[in-house]
């Protein structure tokens, strides 16, 4: 588990780094599906299967293809050219965020609420305990979020359409 | 895996009294083997159906495509392969040769190391695609209590080996396969899954094996199958469809039409690297074949299958035939119907196939909250069958007109 | 030294700055190399996403000096070579050659040879009908199926040549006068069987194709011809019935005995694919009736004209033009004889499959790219033909 | 139209119907298994061409072929290649020294069939012919080239019967022309023999004795040898009487009797012919110019050609195809002494 663990530390992190540092941009996203897999596999290891299944559905199958798509739809697919500097001159300001993030995250773990209601031992993930918090202890939330994401649907609709009517 | 575990003692026995006979390493090989340590127990258990997969399944793959190539040529009025072995029975042990000894051409400009990677790539979920397809009573490689879920995961990553070959190859064809591979594989997901949420939905659960097993009982184990319920075989229908289009299967072959970009996202590879492809390919096929038959086609379920040896290998074999039967359809259907066309492609998995496994979706809600069987059947038929007359009306007035032709005078 | 079409016909797409995302045509080469191109043909196709937004025919691979071999040769010398034209319809090729000579030298042909003629010549419309039909749904990827359901037929009209004229597709079996070898009622009989057997083959295609919703969908209005443009361009045969010209040499000209033989020319409306497709099944239809009437009808007695020399054939000086209704369309032959009137001054073809080509931009622009190779393929172009 | 997939089903119901046909019904399964099983080609069928010769003792003597180079003219991809025996004296020899056919080339069309007067080239069925180049591989040369009759008339036997009769008609009408003529020199035949030349096998081209015994042939060969040399000596040898009657140009060309001319003799050198035939009329020494094969390739017969030429209906010089360039140059050579050029 602990060979296994650091394998897959090592993929994410050389996923992560690639995928901001390739000069082809198609490399950069395939470098992020790396990364992708390196947490899927993190999740495996946590027995959270279920995160596992939907990490590689929506974050592989959906979020890389479309940015896949959309470098296809945008970019000169067949040719090499891709952003010649990373972060340009303002790499400070990069830090800085990184920085700021890994403070966040290790003040949410050393003092998350949310692991002091989690029984002892290992959080169990299976289906039915996630759909059950979903609809019963987080259902505001979660129905929130779908309205949100309706709403940003609509919107792309209406963004759409309003490009067909003007072709027209 | 945990009926592996159970009978992988009895396997080492068995293995340690066949070896005891061996002169020298013979003896301490059967007493390791008769008494094995934990460890060693548990890798055997893990190994077992690793063996399974990969050696029954291209075993299979080689010889669905020679059936499909005698199939082919016994629709087209032809012979098909007969000059490899009796039969051509050795046709594919030659092709293999063939393509194994051809020369490996990589176009100059192409992005190497993403090129030779793709053919890999392809082949990798694939075959993780069959750890979670339950083979016999019991019998599944990893019984993954989110089984359904982690095939549909996994055989969305193949796009990315058709993406990635089509864009290293620098050719135009290619990436127009590629990006229709892509285009296809996203939206077919969709309708996919909705339809096999019908399943989960009556069965409860998204493990394979609890899916099969819902299907058990009845008539000689045969009228539980989903497909013998309307909501089951309306599911069907949809979901053979969705799994040829993600596995890219006449007449959904758009990402390799041949006639229009020649062989799509593979044409720039050859050899081994082609095998792979068509490898992946068709295992994806199987495997894909081998959830519809668990989802819809009662899985293992068949007449006197069941627990016990017997019962477990009756099993394997309702299996097998049932995803031989799968792969005979998607023969015949390739050697009849033409290819739909990219963009009639995207309108009917938006405008047919999706609106109708949401229909389906309601229709299981029905069939569950209706407690009498027959009001249940006539209702969710009727519902049904209402919109598949209204979608496919719908569908057909966009593209399909009944034509008069006059004569001349 | 071909330009590339991007220069020659500048096309650019809506430009960023108003707001649409900014992208880049694609310009395809589909061909010289491609399966669906029937042969040795380009087409230079500028793609929007999977459309197309211009498209160049580039024809010119399979020139082989026709025309100027046939001013260098006896008479008689390029009969074989008109089989090489359109080579799946060797026998009209013959018989319009062979008509534009006649017509010229003013020979007269016996009737056992003009109802031989048109048996050759239906049996060849079927042939090439039924292969044209196989071929577009190969482009249709329909995996070879119909096309080789059709073969299995042509098959037995091959045969036929074979027994008759010696070869199967290079039949060279028309002379100026008649036909090089009569028939026999052998090979009568097996002709009348072809004729008894061909509608229950394609009541069998028809079953496997018409009501197909995956050849409705990719071919009904797709790659329609209007019949203005259709008249304007010159098109003829099917296609140009399709659109809805009646037009059909077999009517206009009377040529042959087709004046004493009874049939009807369908025509269609729109001008699709399907259109095309089906125009050519109905006149399948129509060729078994006529060839059932000169069955039945074909007198006895010579099977050439008996005068007409075969070595030092001359012709006065003069010029005519000989056509027909090949199953692509009007086949011509324009020839001109000078002083010695050993070998034409001047020899044309004009190739039905060359002429219908040229307003296949027209038909394609708009379409998606899996379009074009079907509209292609329902133009029905023989290479041999159009490049000459 | 029913629902939508109908008509799919039935296209699948076709398919399936050819499929369990395939094994029952022949119709359904039409593949030959090439190697294992061929076709019976018909009897027309045709693919490349070849020589007839009569004899299978003497293939080259046999031979029908005269070398007239008409199927080279005549040969639209102009495949064949034709070059005319000659004895050591440059005589010509009625037969061909060279006769390839670069089968690369050749189309198949049967025209060389048609024009050849003699029936000396036919087509062939067989369609086995790939070699291994492409270059020298595909040229046949004669002994490939060369067939006997009987091969002719197992390939296709209806045609071969009609030509045999044909030539076997033609054959007894010209002995039976010859005859009154052979009679009178019959005992001029054995010494006249050594100045006709008869067709030798290759081996032997320079034997001069017409049938010695040890000769290779039969019996009835012998006979026949004999009594052609008869018919040829006994034209050599009655110049001065057979020239008065040929020396009326307005007999009917057509059909001109052999053995009326004694230059007609295409054994005969250019200057023996010319010699025969210097007291005759213009027309007749024109004649004696050519190469005496009767072979139509100038679109008449000797006769014809040389009477068109002498009365003007005929320009063109260069058309006597087997003469080649020494016929063509005496033609102009005669025409100009006459004036008439």
């Amino acid at each position: 588990m602990e060979i296994a663990f650091w394998i897959l530390s090592a993929i994410t992190v050389i996923g992560a780094i690639l995928a901001i540092t390739m000069r082809n941009l198609v490399h950069c996203v395939l470098s992020l599906i790396l990364f992708f897999l390196g947490i899927a596999g993190h999740y495996l290891l946590l027995r959270a299967d279920f995160l596992f299944a939907v990490q590689v559905l929506i974050y592989i199958g959906a979020v890389a293809v479309l940015i896949l798509f959309a470098i296809m739809l945008t970019r000169h697919v067949t040719g090499t050219e891709g952003p010649r500097e990373v972060l340009g001159g303002k790499w400070w300001a990069g830090m800085g965020t990184a920085v700021i993030i890994a403070g966040l995250l290790w003040a949410i773990i050393r003092k998350d609420p949310l692991a002091a209601m989690l029984p002892a031992g290992m959080a169990s993930t299976s289906v039915t305990e996630i759909g059950r918090a979903l609809v019963a202890d987080w259902l505001v939330p979660f129905e929130a979020m779908g309205v949100l994401l309706t709403a940003a649907l609509i919107g792309a609709v209406v963004i759409a359409l309003e490009e067909v009517i003007r072709k027209r | 895996m945990d009926q592996v575990y159970k009978v992988a003692p009895q396997l080492l026995k068995f293995l340690s009294y066949l070896l005891g006979w061996l002169p020298w390493i013979g003896k301490p090989v059967a007493g390791f083997l008769s008494n094995p340590p934990a460890w060693f127990l548990l890798a055997v258990a893990i190994a077992i159906p690793i063996l399974f997969v990969v050696s029954v399944f291209p075993g299979i793959f080689a010889y669905t495509t020679l059936v499909e190539r005698k199939a082919l040529g016994r629709i087209q009025n032809r012979i098909g392969p007969n000059r490899v072995g009796r039969w051509g029975l050795l046709q594919p042990i030659a092709d293999g040769v063939k393509l194994l000894t051809k020369e490996d051409i990589v176009p100059r400009s192409a992005d190497k190391f993403v090129h030779f990677l793709a053919p890999v790539i392809a082949v990798i979920p694939s075959v993780l695609l069959f750890s979670v397809v339950p083979v016999g009573a019991g019998l599944v490689p990893v019984d993954l209590n989110i089984g359904i879920l982690f095939a549909f995961a996994i055989s969305t990553a193949s796009v990315l080996a058709l993406f990635m070959g089509g864009w290293a190859s620098r050719n135009k064809f290619s990436l127009l396969g590629a990006m229709r591979a892509v285009a296809q594989v996203v939206s077919y997901e969709v309708p996919m899954v909705l339809a096999a949420v019908a399943v989960v939905m009556a069965a409860g659960s998204l493990s394979t094996l609890a899916i099969a097993k819902a299907q058990g009982g009845g008539i000689l184990n045969v009228t539980h199958w989903f497909v013998f319920r309307p909501w089951g075989f309306v599911g069907f229908i949809l979901f053979t469809i969705g799994a040829m289009a993600e596995s890219a299967r006449t007449p959904f072959d758009i990402p390799e039409a041949e006639s229009e970009i020649i062989a799509g996202y593979h044409t720039e590879y050859s050899g081994f690297k082609f095998a792979l492809f068509q490898l992946g390919e068709y295992l994806a096929s199987i495997a894909m074949a081998g959830i519809t038959v668990t989802m819809f086609l009662g899985g293992y379920n068949g007449p006197g299958s069941g627990p016990g040896i017997l019962g477990g290998l009756i099993s394997m074999f309702w299996f097998f035939a049932k995803l031989g039967g799968m792969i005979v359809l998607t023969i015949w259907i390739r050697g009849t119907w033409p290819r739909v066309r990219v963009d009639q492609l995207m309108s009917f998995a938006w405008k047919v196939l999706l609106p109708m496994s949401i229909v389906n979706i309601v229709a299981v809600g029905m069939w569950h909250y209706i407690a009498i069987r027959p009001i249940a059947w006539v209702v969710t038929t009727l519902w049904l069958v209402l919109w598949f007359i209204t979608l496919s009306k719908l569908a057909a007035s966009e593209n399909i007109e009944k034509r008069e032709y006059r004569y001349a005078s | 030294m071909i330009q590339p079409l991007t220069d020659a016909k500048p096309y650019t797409l809506t430009p960023g700055s108003n707001g649409v995302i900014e992208t880049q045509t694609l310009e395809v080469s589909i061909g010289p190399q491609h399966p669906s191109t029937h042969g040795v043909f380009r087409m230079d196709c500028v793609l929007d996403g999977e459309s197309v937004v211009a498209l160049k025919p580039v024809m010119g691979y399979l020139h082989r000096n026709h025309e100027q071999l046939a001013e260098r040769m006896a008479w008689l010398g390029s009969m074989p070579y008109t089989d090489r034209l359109d080579y799946f319809n060797s026998m009209t090729n013959n018989w319009a050659y062979a008509l534009a000579v006649e017509k010229l030298a003013g020979i007269k042909v016996p009737d056992r040879a003009e109802y031989i003629r048109v048996i050759m010549a239906e049996l060849t419309r079927l042939l090439n009908h039924s292969c044209v039909i196989g071929f577009m749904l190969q482009d249709l990827g329909a995996w070879g199926t119909p096309l080789l359901y059709a073969f299995r037929e042509r098959e037995r009209i091959l045969d036929l040549y074979e027994a008759v004229s010696g070869s199967r597709m290079m039949c060279n079996y028309m002379r100026f006068g008649g036909v090089r070898v009569n028939l026999t009622d052998e090979n009568l009989a097996t002709a009348k069987d072809i004729a008894t057997r061909f509608p229950r083959f394609l009541d069998e295609f028809e079953k496997l194709l018409t009501n197909n919703e995956v050849l409705l969908a990719r071919t009904q209005r797709v790659g329609v011809l209007p019949k203005e443009l259709a008249i304007n361009a010159g098109i003829s045969g099917p296609m140009a019935r399709a659109s809805g010209v009646d037009y059909d040499l077999r009517k206009v000209d009377k040529y042959g005995v087709y004046g004493r033989l009874e049939f009807r020319v369908p025509l269609g409306d729109i001008g699709d694919v399907y259109d095309r497709y089906y125009i050519r099944v109905l006149e399948m239809r129509e060729s078994i009736k006529i060839l059932q009437q000169a069955l039945r009808d074909i007198p006895q007695g010579p099977h050439i004209a008996p005068e007409v020399k075969l070595r030092n054939f001359k012709i006065p000086p003069g010029d005519g033009y000989g056509r027909i209704e090949g199953p692509k369309g009007e086949l011509g032959f324009y020839l001109v004889s000078d002083e010695g009137g050993k070998q034409p001054y001047r020899y044309h073809v004009r190739p039905p499959s060359f002429i219908n080509l040229t307003i296949l931009e027209d038909m394609c622009v708009g379409h998606k790219v899996a379009d074009v190779v079907v509209i292609l393929g329902s133009v029905d172009i023989v290479l041999g033909e159009v490049d000459r | 139209m029913g629902f939508i997939g109908k008509g799919l089903f039935e296209g699948m119901v076709v398919t399936a119907r050819n499929f369990v046909g395939s094994y029952f019904d022949k119709e359904r399964l039409v593949t030959v298994q090439y190697p294992e099983e061929r076709v019976q080609v018909p009897e027309n069928s045709r693919t490349f061409p070849f020589l007839v010769f009569d004899k299978d003792s003497d293939p080259v003597a046999s031979m029908r072929c005269v070398a007239c180079k008409i199927c080279e003219v005549e040969c639209p991809p102009q495949c064949i290649y034709i070059v005319m025996d000659r004895d050591e004296k440059g005589k010509p020899q009625q037969r061909p020294k060279v006769f390839d056919i670069d089968i690369s080339v050749c189309m198949q069309c049967q025209i060389c069939v048609e024009v050849c007067p003699f029936d000396a080239i036919k087509m062939d069925n067989n369609y086995e012919k790939s070699q291994y180049g492409r270059f020298d591989e595909l040229v046949e040369h004669l002994p490939e080239l060369l067939k006997s009759n009987e091969f002719y008339n197992k390939i296709k036997p209806t045609e071969a019967t009609a030509v045999d009769a044909k030539l076997k008609a033609d054959a007894e009408k010209k002995a039976k022309k010859a005859a009154p003529a052979a009679k009178p020199a019959a005992t001029a035949a054995k010494p006249a023999a050594p100045a006709a030349p008869k067709p030798a096998p290759v081996a032997a081209p320079t034997a001069k004795i017409a049938i010695p015994d040890d000769a290779p042939f039969t019996p009835e060969q012998r006979q026949w040898l004999s009594g052609y040399l008869s018919t040829v000596a006994a034209s050599g040898v009655a110049p001065a009487a057979a020239a008065p009657v040929a020396g009326t140009p307005a007999a009917p060309a057509t059909e001109a009797p052999a053995g009326n001319w004694p230059w007609h003799d295409p054994g005969l050198g250019m200057q023996r012919r010319l010699d025969l035939a210097k007291e005759t009329p213009i027309a007749d020494k024109l004649m004696a110019a050519m190469a005496q094969t009767d072979c139509h390739a100038c679109g008449y017969d000797c006769r014809g050609y040389a009477d068109a030429i002498a009365t003007g209906a005929e320009t063109d010089l260069s058309l006597c195809l087997p003469g080649e360039a020494e016929t063509a140059n005496m033609l102009k050579k005669l025409m100009q002494e006459a004036g008439k050029l």
